[in-house]
């Protein structure tokens, strides 16, 4: 399945439009699609530390998801980097 | 939820405002206020600091603010009036980042609700911060995981375990 | 002793202002704000409190504020800005009777100062509150002996205890 | 000697000029004065209670006295009773 992944914090330096388009197998969970975006990046950015990306949450708009979760319906995803508000 | 008001405010259209706070969070039962203010400063681990962008994802932050109260209240009781705002954007020196302040009816209530706030906010809610230095450079501030805890968004409120001892440089 | 403000503000002639107390501790060089805002609830121990007279010892009030300064500093550390502020004479209902701000680098040592601020103020600053009820009736309130330990000009600074683990209902 | 005591606080009530004039020994020490103190309020007012007494610092205008401190020269004191600001 196709997945629109949007990018925030330092993520945004991986790719200019804020997002990333990424081609994972169907039935993939959320544990698996982080090591799909782990190796993805690598080839895709300098930009982006592997640190930062296995330390990113996936998350939809309403609920961060856990690495058991199955990839929502629409392939619509958000990755949050760890966060440093305040 | 009158007794919460949870808000992100763009630099470019207006800024946060500690009186809106106070007055939002004042009430005739309430003898305590406690008002954090976060404020960008000129410097930051050795490097002269000329500004901060913030990125929110602004969804999940209003929801962070939502479980902030409710831990919140969960944790100093009822009443309480609870005031969260994060400023999002281009930030110059001495802006205003982030507001929290909580009205209780005594002043141990109101300092407990309000360190509770900023300190849930700046390890759980999903904003990032942007660091521009003198000499041109930019470098995205090292954080905290959401990985690692389960979110404020996700907790039970009651028997709910604060992060307050745990304070971060950040 | 730029870095702290100590005022007594007679409520015939002024107001205490939150805004000019977060004036005066911000600074370039901080990140974290702690504010205070002590108010005239309208209620205490069961009773419905119309106003609050407050009595201040004013020559000693002062120096028991250059007092806490000097403790706070010793408690959290330089950088540090402080104001500490009280209201004298006959408080409406809402009414402001005590500010207390601190400014820091960081958010710990603001919190932290803030609170040592208002704790040493409540139990060794020679005011006293008179409340006045809804039947008419009036009364001072209970409160700390000055006598019971060395009040705050007399510590040492280095190594003080604080009291801040220790609060009162009022 | 003559002693002149400022009242604050609940002590107020003790006397509605604000201060009372006390007469004590020569070579009194604070604790002692707060004892004549104690006696005198006893027969001068029902309005205050012996407890708030006990409770009561006496200062100068400078500083606060331990009950072994001896009385200042110039006989002018201040009578601080338990405190309740903020």
């Amino acid at each position: 399945m196709n997945l629109h992944l949007a990018l925030y914090g330092a993520l945004r330096d991986a790719d200019p439009t804020g997002y990333l388009e990424l081609e994972v197998p169907e039935g993939c969970t959320i544990g698996e699609l982080r090591e799909h975006l782990v190796a993805f990046l690598k080839t895709h950015t300098s930009q982006v530390s592997e640190s930062a990306v296995r330390g990113s949450a996936l998350a939809t708009t309403d609920t961060i998801l856990h690495d058991h979760d199955s990839i929502p319906r629409n392939g619509e995803l958000v990755i949050l980097p760890p966060v440093s508000g305040g | 939820m009158e007794d919460l008001y949870a808000g992100i405010v763009d630099i470019r259209t207006a800024r946060l405002d500690p009186a809106a706070a106070l007055a939002f969070v004042s009430d005739a039962r309430f003898g305590g206020i406690a008002l954090f203010v976060g404020r960008v400063r000129n410097h930051n681990l050795g490097r002269i600091v000329t500004g901060i962008t913030y990125d929110l994802f602004e969804p999940l932050v209003l929801k962070t603010f939502r479980a902030i109260d409710v831990r919140a209240r969960a944790e100093v009781g009822e009443p309480l009036k609870l005031y969260v705002a994060h400023a999002k954007g281009d930030l110059g020196l001495e802006d205003l980042a982030v507001l929290v302040a909580a009205g209780t009816p005594h002043r141990d209530e109101a300092f407990r609700a309000c360190r509770l706030a900023i300190e849930v906010l700046k390890h759980e809610a999903p904003i990032w911060k942007q660091e521009h230095y003198l000499d041109g450079d930019s470098g995205w501030s090292e954080g905290c995981s959401l990985c690692e805890a389960a979110p404020a968004t996700e907790r039970a409120p009651a028997g709910s375990h604060t992060n307050v001892g745990h304070v971060h440089g950040h």
